[in-house]
């Protein structure tokens, strides 16, 4: 399981980095995203997978998943909410304010 | 704090009062009296330590500065150090007197000018008493910044400010490779003190870093004192104003370079490395100036020109006098020894005449409004007393008696005869070289002192040239330089009396080994016989006399010499290609191309993660540790690859949104399988809303374009991307395999007794890393207010643009 | 034997998946995606449930309400998205 | 005995689940295919969430609110989405399949327009 | 046509409730079971999302007139203050205490200030949350 | 056990949020977060103290002990830099009260500042891992704001690229994290420490250190620079100055700490490769502030040129090189926020950032002029002023490790910097004066001078009192160089429970 995990985030990975290349700034945004699907999926894989039961005491299970990289999961999660929100936002305020969205037309060297 | 340190920070207290006393007085006094105080006051309170050095003793009073660091500054008194106190401060009053009739104190901004002037005076005065390496380079810089803005003082003209500009560079450019040299010292001696590396010779000669050591200082001194190449400099320097270029080059600035080699000569000296570059340099500067000097039509051009070549003698004498080291205390040493006696004297005479010409050309810019030689001349009736103080100048720079620089002229041509003689270093046949070289240069030299003289005030006075009417000047500017010839003079029918009071102690200063002997016995007379020395000088004479007189007919030669290779030319051409190529290279990488950026980024992870893991051999493949794989797990992985690329390749943003919402809700699911139910709870909500939040967005966007770019471009972000997720899997695989430890995770499985809580993750949230929590909220609030900022607060429109 | 035939259940359920992500993908139309992604939300409701007997766990119960209630939710935003362009609306036309 | 009861559950739940993603491939245009995303999917789900809510009755006498609640709520939601996204449809314009013979819709909303 | 909407309003007002009632159920719970914080605040904010949705802003408005900003930054500050508050007792920051007590309907209860701690988060979440998504749909 | 450590942390955020609820009252937010950094200032004054006399001090928040809960950890390296971050965020606060406008101050600029603050704070402060991460985010995110907070064209522009390499590179960070916990299955740095020193850096492990290092070179501008010059031309010159002083140098600390407390088993490789990427990043961040004309650029290409001098420290990895890396950190934060204060100040009067179009400016403000002329030295590392230790003790440094060439390029660059910066001097300050001071297109003012005139003021303090200082970054060397005390004192304390 590991390993198959292990190839799919390396596919996310590819996938979210070439989004992330390109040129339009929705594109890049969704690139983030998959990128973090990504990042959340490793952490959890790197915490070792189904070696007990979901961690919540008082049940049937004796043993435990890794708890802690959850809890960091959960953290990243909501923080990448934030960047997330924050960056859509700006890329619609930068499009209605430059009028493009390709990040080919906001190199700005122009001013020099 | 005792009273020699209260001295040396006198110019810098008065700097600090310039600018008031400018203030309140300007109208009526002229500031340059307040200011005359301060290097008088510090020249008589030297001169009271003449008898005591003179009879061989040294002063050391330490002021703690950093002293946890070992750096101090420890002040230290000997006879180099006095020799250099009494010219700073002593030309550096005449100056000050001078400057007070030279400056207009309606006109100029003396407080800038004198606080410019006392700064740089303070910087030389503890440059040549300090005996820290450390705070040497301390003043070391500040004599750079000093003068940088002295020669700028006149900072609305564009050749003052590249004068200075240039000034800075070089000298500060030989700063640094000399603190180089001298942090490579100090880690050799281990210690900062000059004084302690002396016990440290041996130590220090024998290690690795001797030779770079040796050669970064020297690029210091070199740059300083105006050797070649790093001349250049000074000519453009005399962009400043009169009083200026006589302090700096006559007396100070440049003499600072003189001074480190002095200083070191005991560190590095004696061996053949210091021997053959200080004094070849030396001889190859003073070729250089005392050519380049003839061709010059600028009076303060000739002078630049000549104290570069006089430097260049000293620097040379320095050299060979080095090799008095090697032999330690002998017949031999002692011959040697004398080149560096002759050094030192010449050093004091040198300032002497080179102060007074200065000041004379000044004197003929203020009062004639140029400086041209080929708009001057027949100032002789005019202005009698400067003509003749031009002669004594001009005499002793040209080596003629009755002036001290004959004498010391005779002894550079007994140093240069000595390596001929007694040759040391494996020289042999070229050392008769060096008499050679220094004999050319010498006739050279003539030939501009006389083109001083006789240019400008023979032949014909053509007043219509001339911006002002040519008349004598006011006896206060003239008192300087009449000092200054007198002393010409007085030292030439007096030698022995600076001899036994300066030179022999600084003699033992930089060959500490006949420190126990009492120096050397040296009677220096102006006449000691018929000797290869005085027929030198008279083939100087005669042979200088017919070049001058057909000056015309050879100076042509001059011209041929192609513009692009001089050394200035070298060097504007090496400024403006460092630009040119920075600017070049930095548009060619920095395009503002976000996506370039991240290729760079992405390529350079690439590059360093996979050599990294090629290197440790830690790639490893193991599948006997997984977790097994179930068939809708299997559905699942594929399922996520479809969403993934359906984003990937959509060509609507609203299919895109959909797939990464589906791939949200698919991780959802993995969470749910790899039982972290918290996760997938948190997942879901967080994946609905921000596709909320993509579809609010939507109506501000536009839709997503075809992506219109080359096949390399796409090439490229393939490659890119493709090793970034192969190096993502790879690392993942490997430490997947690579688990040495047990999680800490196994502690928080007590969390019911711990925290009081069943559900461990929200237990490691809430209590165990509640802190993480806090700041993440934090984070999320922060991320709210921003998107509210965002949209509320629109400046765009304002624009300047 | 009966966890094998949840397997097979849960595998049919991805493939219900899958099912619905093959018309996201081809769509033609805006509904249509909108569709099968809700699509893909009951399904992976019925995935958790079963995935919850399997694991013979109650933990994952929560989710399968959240996942009505999001998915419900979702798609409400997404309709309103198609029907009006403006997912939410300043002041109600009426 | 409680297993054979769930399974049978499940495995109707499945079997409707997965015929609708068949006929959510198969269907010819966006309103057919409402058909199969929300009736069949929603029995299908039930059943399933019955099964499971029965599931743990049996097995540990546990009556899970959440799930009543979950599954009162497809209950309840399903039709609404079928019905909002059909008319999103609708007004968005989206054509309807070749094969369907008749639009009402269409007649009412020319009528109440004009 | 005009678009009529009552269908999915009546709908909404139950499934909103329902929300709700879950979400604070998820709040409580999550000291033992799944949820807690920010799950049980980001629920609320989704079925305050549904509002807006079914609705419009001004009408939700003006039923909730809160500013969510204010809300979030409040969140933020009792989370903190939870924290900071051990600082009074010479105890680590951010410790947290609980303990079990006879209350008289309740019977024998845990009340932890972690649950205060996570009313700070659920509160930050709800206000940022919907702060976001407000402003957005307000620009025009 | 010591409270006061997690007080710099949050104060800032405390005040700021209390800012948002009472948002209306721009006088109120002024004084509150003057008093918030006065106050983080006077505790890192008090902590500097606790740790002179008392050791590393720590905190376990929640009372878990190490490495279960997350540590707060003050040692003497953090809480210098504590001390300067607070120095340089008041004096750029004071700035930005008459330059910032209204408009901004109505939107939470305050607040945002001080949250930036309290990230950076956290992020020298923390001794976790993942904490750091979140410290990071905290710190990026109102960054984000603050350098889009406006809107302006260029603004936005830049800023769409700022947050992208912010994102990448916290993605990697996540990445990494997820590596190490997996090999390591601790997150605590100093048990990563432990854990790692037992294993023995093996090369898997120097992978995850390099992926690390890629991480905190996004954020330090260590030879990954390239979003830098755009993005801190951008925001108004407060906002630029104090990104300028300290956000590079977050990065710069991560590395330091993760370089001399966990990954420095294999100096020959990693610390060599920070080498050769600190020679990089000096000698393109010189040829690039050589190469333009324009003032903003020059200036950012020259916060490049100074992370890659420090970094030249931690590459030679001894005592003395260390030692000038902190004595160089505490000078670079003092001084890029003063010269870019300078070079704002020059923008605002001349109304443009073009050199060609400056001109005589020292005619009508001789103190402003002075005042960059000596920050323009200190920049260069010139002595007696705050600089020089720095550079003698980092060169010194990297000649004893035998890395000459690294020293070398660190001389010659400087060299450059002065060339680049005394451009902008003799430019924009001597030469003729075209305007009047009724022509310029903006005014100087106490609030604007005021901090200026402090900086330098310090920055001349500092190389001349090196002393006063000295002991106390003797302590910071000595627990850099030993990671056992710094170890000793996080896990050595009893649990609380």
């Amino acid at each position: 399981m590991e390993t198959s995990m292990s190839i799919l985030i390396g596919v996310l990975f590819t996938i979210g980095t070439y989004l992330i290349l390109t040129k339009s700034l929705l594109r890049i945004i969704l690139g983030t995203s998959i990128i973090s699907h990504g990042v959340n999926l490793l952490i959890l894989t790197m915490g070792g997978l189904k070696s007990g039961g979901p961690p919540l005491l008082g049940q049937h299970d004796t043993t435990f998943t890794d708890s802690l990289p959850q809890a960091l999961i959960l953290t990243a999660i909501v923080i990448n909410f934030a960047v997330t929100a924050l960056f859509l936002v700006l890329s619609y305020r930068t499009y209605k304010t430059l009028g493009t969205d390709n990040m080919d037309q906001l190199r700005g060297i122009e001013d020099e | 704090m005792s009273w020699l340190h209260l001295m040396i920070f006198i110019p810098f207290v008065f700097a600090i009062f310039v600018p008031f006393v400018y203030k309140w007085f300007s109208g009526r006094v002229h500031t340059g009296w307040f200011v005359l105080a301060a290097p008088l006051a510090v020249f008589l309170y030297l001169l009271k330590y003449i008898p005591s050095i003179s009879k061989g003793e040294t002063i050391r009073l330490e002021l703690p500065w950093m002293p946890s660091l070992g750096i101090n500054y420890t002040a230290y008194i000997d006879g180099l150090s006095l020799i250099f106190g009494l010219l700073i401060t002593g030309v550096g009053a005449l100056v000050v007197l001078y400057s007070i009739y030279y400056m207009s104190k309606e006109r100029e901004a003396l407080h800038n000018f004198y606080v410019y002037m006392l700064l740089f005076m303070g910087a030389m005065l503890g440059l040549v008493i300090s005996d820290n390496i450390l705070v040497l380079y301390v003043f070391w810089e500040l004599t750079s910044i000093s003068s940088f803005l002295l020669i700028a003082y006149w900072y609305q003209r564009k050749n003052s400010r590249n004068g200075a500009q240039k000034s800075m560079l070089i000298t500060i450019f030989g700063g640094l490779a000399m603190l180089a040299g001298m942090i490579m010292l100090s880690m050799m001696a281990d210690t900062y003190s000059i004084r302690e590396m002396l016990g440290h010779t041996n130590r220090i000669s024998e290690h690795l870093l001797f030779f770079p050591a040796m050669i970064l200082i020297l690029l210091g001194a070199f740059t300083k004192s105006a050797q070649f190449p790093f001349s250049i400099w000074l000519p453009d320097a005399m962009e400043a104003p009169t009083p200026i270029s006589a302090y700096l080059h006559s007396a100070t600035m440049v003499k600072a370079g003189i001074y480190l080699v002095a200083r070191f000569t005991p560190v590095f000296g004696g061996t053949s490395e210091w021997f053959w570059i200080v004094s070849c340099i030396g001889l190859i500067t003073l070729m250089y100036g005392s050519v380049n000097a003839v061709n010059q039509k600028d009076l303060k051009g000739l002078l630049a020109y000549s104290t570069i070549s006089q430097l260049g003698l000293i620097m040379s004498l320095l050299g060979i006098g080095s090799a008095s080291l090697y032999f330690g205390y002998g017949e031999e040493s002692t011959v040697y020894a004398f080149a560096v006696l002759a050094a030192l004297f010449h050093l004091i005479n040198h300032s002497t005449f080179k102060g007074s010409l200065f000041m004379i050309v000044g004197i003929i810019d203020h009062e004639t409004g140029t400086r041209d030689i080929r708009k001057l001349g027949g100032l002789m009736s005019l202005m009698p007393i400067s003509f003749t103080l031009t002669i004594i100048g001009s005499f002793a720079m040209a080596g003629l008696p009755p002036f001290n620089g004959f004498l010391s002229k005779e002894m550079f041509f007994t140093g240069v005869l000595t390596v001929f003689e007694s040759p040391v270093f494996g020289i042999k046949s070229i050392g008769l070289l060096f008499p050679i070289i220094a004999w050319v240069a010498s006739v050279f030299t003539f030939i501009y002192c006389m083109i001083l003289v006789f240019k400008t005030f023979m032949g014909k006075y053509r007043p219509e040239r001339l911006d002002k009417e040519a008349h004598e000047a006011p006896i206060g500017m003239l008192l300087p330089p009449i000092i200054l010839s007198c002393l010409v003079i007085v030292i030439f029918f007096f030698p022995n009396i600076v001899s036994d009071h300066l030179l022999q102690p600084a003699l033992t200063a930089v060959l500490p080994q006949f420190a126990g002997a009492g120096g050397i016995e040296v009677n220096i007379t102006p006449w000691h016989g018929w000797s290869t020395e005085l027929f030198m000088t008279i083939g100087v004479v005669g042979f200088g006399v017919l070049m001058y007189r057909s000056l015309k007919k050879w100076s042509r030669l001059y011209g041929y010499f192609p513009q692009a290779l001089t050394l200035n030319g070298i060097y504007n051409h090496l400024l403006a290609g460092m630009e040119r190529i920075s600017l070049k290279l930095t548009k060619q990488y920095m395009t503002g191309f976000v996506r370039d950026y991240l290729v760079y980024i992405f390529t350079f992870m690439i590059f360093l993660l996979g050599w990294s893991l090629w290197l440790s051999n830690d790639l490893s493949f193991d599948l006997s540790n997984n977790a097994p794989i179930h068939l809708y797990e299997a559905g699942v992985i594929l399922a996520m690859l479809i969403a993934a690329l359906t984003v990937l390749f959509s060509k609507s943003r609203f299919t895109a949104i959909i797939a990464v919402g589906a791939l949200g809700y698919l991780v959802s699911l993995f969470f749910v399988i790899f039982r972290a139910p918290d996760l997938a709870l948190t997942q879901l909500v967080v994946e609905t809303v921000t596709a909320a939040l993509f579809l609010l967005c939507f109506y501000h966007l536009p839709e997503l374009r075809k992506e219109r770019s080359s096949i390399p471009f796409k090439f490229t972000n393939l490659l890119v991307s493709l090793g970034v997720g192969t190096i993502v899997t790879l690392l993942a695989l490997s430490a997947n395999n690579h688990r040495l430890f047990e999680s800490i995770s196994s502690y928080f499985e007590d969390s019911y007794t711990l925290a009081g809580a069943k559900n461990i993750v929200n237990a490691i949230l809430v209590d165990f890393r509640g802190l993480d929590t806090m700041l993440e909220i934090l984070v999320l609030c922060i991320a709210g207010l921003g998107v509210y900022t965002l949209i509320k607060l629109q400046l765009a429109g304002r624009d300047k643009k | 034997m009966f966890k094998l035939f949840l397997m097979g259940c849960l595998f049919f359920i991805t493939l219900a998946i899958i099912a619905a992500l093959y018309r996201v993908v081809k769509g033609p139309s805006k509904p249509d995606r909108v569709m099968a992604l809700d699509n893909i939300g009951i399904n992976l409701l019925a995935g958790v449930a079963i995935l919850s007997i399997l694991l013979h766990t109650h933990a994952f119960l929560d989710i399968i309400l959240l996942l009505g209630i999001l998915s419900f939710v979702g798609t409400i935003a997404f309709a309103r998205y198609i029907e009006r362009g403006v997912v939410i609306e300043r002041k109600h036309i009426e | 005995m409680s297993e054979v009861i769930v399974s049978i559950l499940i495995f109707i739940g499945t079997a409707f689940s997965f015929l609708s993603a068949i006929g959510l491939i198969r269907l010819p245009d966006v309103y057919t295919r409402a058909h199969a995303a929300s009736k069949s999917t929603s029995i299908g789900v039930l059943s399933i969430l019955f099964g499971t809510f029965l599931y743990f009755l049996f097995t540990e006498g546990y009556v899970s609110i959440r799930l009543i609640l979950g599954i009162f709520f497809v209950f309840l939601t399903s039709p609404v989405v079928a019905h909002l996204l059909n008319r999103a449809a609708y007004r968005s314009n989206v054509e309807l399949a070749k094969v369907s013979i008749q639009d009402d819709l269409k007649e009412y909303i020319r009528k109440t327009d004009s | 046509m005009k678009p009529n909407d009552v269908i999915l309003h009546s709908v909404t007002k139950v499934a909103v409730f329902i929300i709700l009632t879950f979400s604070i159920y998820l709040f409580f719970g999550g000291h033992h079971n799944p949820g807690g914080g920010f799950i049980g605040g980001l629920s609320v904010a989704s079925g305050l999302v549904l509002l807006y949705l079914t609705f419009d802003i001004e009408t939700v408005r003006r039923n909730i007139p809160v500013d969510f900003k204010k809300v979030a930054a409040f969140g933020v500050l009792i989370a903190i203050f939870t924290g900071a508050s051990s600082l009074f007792f010479d105890k680590p920051f951010l410790n947290q205490a609980f303990g079990y007590f006879n209350l008289p309907i309740f019977g024998k209860t845990e009340l932890a200030t972690a649950v205060l701690f996570d009313v700070g988060v659920a509160l930050a979440v709800i206000g940022t949350a919907v702060t976001i998504i407000l402003s957005i749909s307000e620009d025009g | 056990m010591n409270n006061t450590v997690i007080l710099p942390m949050i104060i800032p955020v405390i005040a700021g949020l209390i800012m948002v609820i009472f948002r209306n009252n721009i006088r109120f937010q002024r004084l509150l977060s003057i008093f918030a950094i006065l106050a983080v200032g006077a505790v890192s004054l008090l902590l500097m103290n606790q740790i002179r006399n008392e050791g590393i001090q720590t905190l376990q928040a929640g009372g878990w002990a190490a490495p279960f809960g997350i540590t707060i950890v003050a040692d003497m390296f953090s809480a210098i830099l504590l001390l300067t971050t607070s120095i340089v965020s008041l004096f750029c606060l004071i700035f930005a009260f008459s330059s910032i406008g209204r408009e901004r101050e109505e939107h939470y600029f305050y607040p945002m500042f001080l949250f930036l603050i309290s990230g950076v704070c956290g992020s020298f402060l923390t001794g976790d891992l993942f904490n750091l991460f979140v410290c990071f985010e905290v710190m990026l995110i109102s960054s984000y704001v603050l350098i889009s907070l406006g809107g302006t064209k260029l603004q936005l522009r830049e800023s769409t690229k700022y947050i992208l390499i912010n994102v990448i590179s916290s993605s990697l960070f996540l990445l990494a994290i997820a590596y190490l916990y997996a090999i390591t299955g601790t997150l605590n740095l100093a048990h990563l420490s432990l854990r790692v020193a037992e294993a023995g850096q093996d090369g898997l492990m120097t992978t995850v250190a390099f992926l690390f290092l890629i991480v905190f070179s996004m954020k330090a501008a260590l030879f990954l620079f390239f979003w830098l010059p755009g993005s801190y031309s951008a925001p108004p010159t407060a906002v630029a100055a104090i990104f300028a002083a300290l956000l590079t140098k977050v990065g710069i600390y991560a590395i330091f700490r993760l370089f001399t407390l966990v990954f420095y088993h294999e100096q020959e490789t990693t610390h060599f490769v920070i080498g050769i990427l600190g020679a990089i990043t000096m000698v393109l961040g010189a040829m690039g502030a050589v190469a333009y004309q324009d003032i903003k650029k020059i200036l950012t290409y020259n916060v490049i040129v100074g992370v890659g001098f420090i970094i030249s420290g931690l590459a030679s990895f001894t005592s003395m090189g260390m030692m000038g890396s902190i004595y160089y950190l505490i000078h670079d934060i003092l001084i890029k926020a003063l010269i870019f204060l300078l070079g704002g100040m020059i923008i605002h009067l001349a109304g443009t950032s073009k050199l060609k179009d400056i001109s005589g400016l020292i005619r009508n403000h001789p103190y402003l002029g002075w005042m960059f002329f000596v920050a323009a030295l200190s920049l260069a590392g010139i002595p007696p002023l705050s600089g020089f230790l720095g550079k003698v003790f980092i060169t010194r440094g990297t000649f004893e490790e035998g890395y000459y060439w690294l020293g070398a390029i660190g001389l010659i660059t400087s060299l450059m910097v002065l060339y680049s910066i005394m451009k902008i001097f003799m430019n924009s300050f001597w030469g003729e004066t075209y305007l009047s001071r009724e022509m310029e297109k903006g005014t100087t003012n106490v609030s604007t001078m005021l901090p200026i005139g402090c900086l330098t003021v310090m920055t001349i303090a500092l190389g001349l009192g090196s002393e006063g200082i000295h002991e106390y970054v003797q302590i910071a060397t000595e627990s850099m160089m030993n990671p056992i005390l710094y170890i000793e004192a996080v896990m050595g304390g009893e649990p609380i429970r």
